[in-house]
């Protein structure tokens, strides 16, 4: 099983030379920390920055600068400042290469839930709407299971769907899926010491395994 | 060049009333228009209805409104920081409408740009596109959402001058320039006002059309939601 | 009968404090010239302006500053630049509070013709289609005939029509005409040395003459 | 950063081909992509739908293009200072379409910003609102407008870095910053190409996700249409 740290580690290794990203809140904030230095890649925080750089010195920090998750940042050489109607307007016109997000739960046809109402939980959408409709190639990441023990990878999702047939690629502790054209979650690899049982018995939807799994290997201690 | 400079806060929401309807800039509690805030919640109208991407903290921002039971109906696309609008919410006594964050900035922007209607692809297949227009364009679904005006929009910015010109600094900009285009009337407070003349014309972020009354605050707290930091 | 500068003049009168205000080509562009010096007005130029100055002096002309006529002006203080969209965002969204515009033709219940588009004749459309569906105060700015003697102020717009029921005062050479809701051009003033029969004759449109009409006066000579 | 440099002029446009479909920036002859059209008369594609305010003049800008007869259809809001266009469009050898100026800009806007349709109330009661779909909202009439996109887009900037980000000067910004955003593939001159890190990211104009390819323009002509000066 992957840790969170290891999830993001993971994801880093799908980053291209030359893409623009958004990084949700949560474990694909981490992404940041693991993308290779030799990539010239840009990162958008969707309230009003392109080019987000590592958390700032203590002596830095800038109430004026924050990140999507309110956290405070800096920015790298190169950076520009928006307001957030051209922030969406990126997002919603195609111009971020690919987006990272977290996700309540997927359905095997490749829709997202990450939001949820009720009388019991109340948090908002945020941005997430946007950044599921947007042409952006979608990568989730989160726990394969729910703290109950179960599977995020639904036949259906039961929360209310965020976006319709958008994930492209997904990378929880267990392994790395995709979703196949006719439906259905295809493990591509497998995580270190996971057998492949724990996997079919942990997802719901409809999993395809078709030859050899590999490993994921190469983490960071 | 207009001047439309007001002395103070107080002076500058004198005419904000029960019922108003109200935009509020800001990004959680970065940009926020901490001093006319403040001047409302002395004022203290009720029944208003806020329009601003956060509901704030329980005691910074418009959470400030909300714990003296001024707002009717919130207007957020996030709210998760606030345990006060969860109380009333779940007591039936805040109306609440959520909208995904692109479609508030766009809704706005429509509001000031005088576009009624427009198509966007945010919310196809989700509870949100419920009771919306849905029409197809190029092979793909998109929702028809409406404008959103108000009756006065509270900003923030860094600088500004006597002709309502506006620059922000930072992410601290977010939805301040949307807002003051689409408040009938639209009320800045500045952390500098300069005279007229005196920024460059080309750097200027929100023209100073879209500005009814600007004022310099006191002293800005500006509160950090969030700390953090990289090791030294 | 008015000259085109008395015509600007008089449609000076009209400006109020705090005013912002979109000058078209021609006759409204000299509008400017005769604005009272105490009245704090800025003029908006579509092209991405809003504080427009006055020509430049000889040395001072800078071919990045230009009004929507493609003349080098200069800007005054406090002036502020953006783009076209956020231009057309201010006209649409109703933040011009008056537009003062040359016409082709009018008809007696506010319509307009402002441009029109032959196989003789092709100059476009400009910003005057979006001027006149703005919540603006719209004024007109013309000679009261055509150069082949036909009035201008019609019971209907004989070309192409560019907003309808959009006018709200009218000055010519001969006079100064509002729109009556019930429709037809009543004579608010004439202008020095004109009979109202010449009006009369020159007004293909409904006119209607009330009471005692009051002769212009106090042109700067 | 990721860096946008091209070396020049014909590098930038060579793959702009036959048919292809151009957005070009500027506002009579005020803030053109001088460099791009240059080299474009050089390598001489033919069929281009060019997307421009205007036409150009006779021997400057766009109407270099059409001189040439390298443009099929011009979609443009006024052609009035254009002799070449008028006699083409006469003789049946060219198409235009043309938009009211602030939907032609809303339009592109709307391209770049991912809204397929918005409702506007130009045009309404004229002819060019033959065919389109009309709609009342809130007592008032508009019409149904499409977004305009291109495969290139032809800008002129001020100042750029190599990261693409853009600042424009004057009155020279106009259509420029809509067609940086509609472009799939924009390409943007400017008078000074400077390292990223050397402006400041708060007075970016135009955000450097949006520039494809970026170069410095060896000598702008910048030609005035109409000198107008005051006395001395």
């Amino acid at each position: 099983m992957l840790t969170k740290e290891q999830i993001a580690q993971r994801i880093a290794r799908e980053i291209k030379d030359g893409q623009y990203i958004n990084l949700g809140i949560g474990i694909p904030t981490l992404v940041a920390n693991y993308i290779p230095s030799h990539l010239q890649v840009v990162l958008q925080s969707e309230n009003g920055l392109l080019g987000i750089g590592p958390y700032p010195k203590q002596a830095d920090m800038d109430p004026d600068l924050v990140n999507a998750g309110k956290e405070t940042i800096s920015m790298v050489r190169g950076s520009s400042l928006f307001d957030s109607a051209e922030a969406f307007a990126m997002i919603r016109g195609g111009h971020i290469d690919v987006a990272i997000l977290g996700a309540l739960e997927l359905s095997e046809n490749g829709d997202i839930s990450n939001w949820k109402i009720s009388s019991s939980l109340i948090k908002g959408v945020g941005g997430a709407l946007d950044l599921v409709a947007s042409n952006a190639k979608l990568f989730v990441a989160m726990r394969h299971c729910h703290k109950d023990g179960s599977s995020k990878l639904k036949k259906q999702c039961k929360f209310p769907v965020t976006g319709l047939r958008c994930v492209h690629k997904i990378f929880t502790d267990l392994g790395v899926f995709s979703i196949l054209p006719e439906g259905g979650f295809k493990l591509v690899e497998k995580a270190p010491g996971v057998d492949l049982d724990e996997i079919r018995q942990k997802t719901e939807g409809r999993l395809v395994i078709k030859g050899e799994i590999p490993e994921m290997t190469g983490f960071a201690k | 060049m207009i001047n439309k400079k007001v002395a103070n806060a107080a002076e500058a929401i004198q005419d904000i009333a029960d019922e108003s309807v109200l935009l509020l800039g800001g990004f959680g509690l970065c940009g926020i228009p901490e001093a006319a805030i403040q001047a409302l919640l002395e004022r203290n109208p009720k029944g208003l209805t806020c329009i601003s991407n956060n509901a704030g903290v329980d005691d910074f921002g418009v959470g400030l409104l909300l714990k003296k039971r001024m707002v009717k109906k919130l207007i957020a696309s996030y709210v998760g920081e606030n345990e006060e609008f969860e109380k009333q919410y779940k007591a039936g006594e805040l109306e609440l409408e959520l909208i995904p964050q692109g479609t508030l900035a766009e809704r706005i922007r429509a509001g000031g740009a005088g576009i009624p209607a427009f198509f966007t692809p945010a919310g196809i297949g989700s509870q949100l596109a419920e009771g919306k227009e849905i029409r197809e364009f190029d092979g793909r679904l998109y929702l028809l959402e409406r404008w959103i005006k108000a009756d006065f929009a509270l900003i923030k910015a860094w600088k500004g001058d006597t002709a309502g010109n506006l620059i922000y600094r930072g992410t601290a900009r977010n939805f301040n320039p949307l807002m003051a285009a689409a408040g009938k009337i639209t009320i800045a407070e500045v952390e500098e006002l300069v005279p007229a003349g005196e920024l460059d014309p080309n750097q200027v972020h929100t023209p100073g059309i879209y500005v009814q009354r600007i004022f310099q605050g006191d002293h800005y707290e500006k509160r950090i939601e969030k700390t953090t930091i990289s090791p030294e």
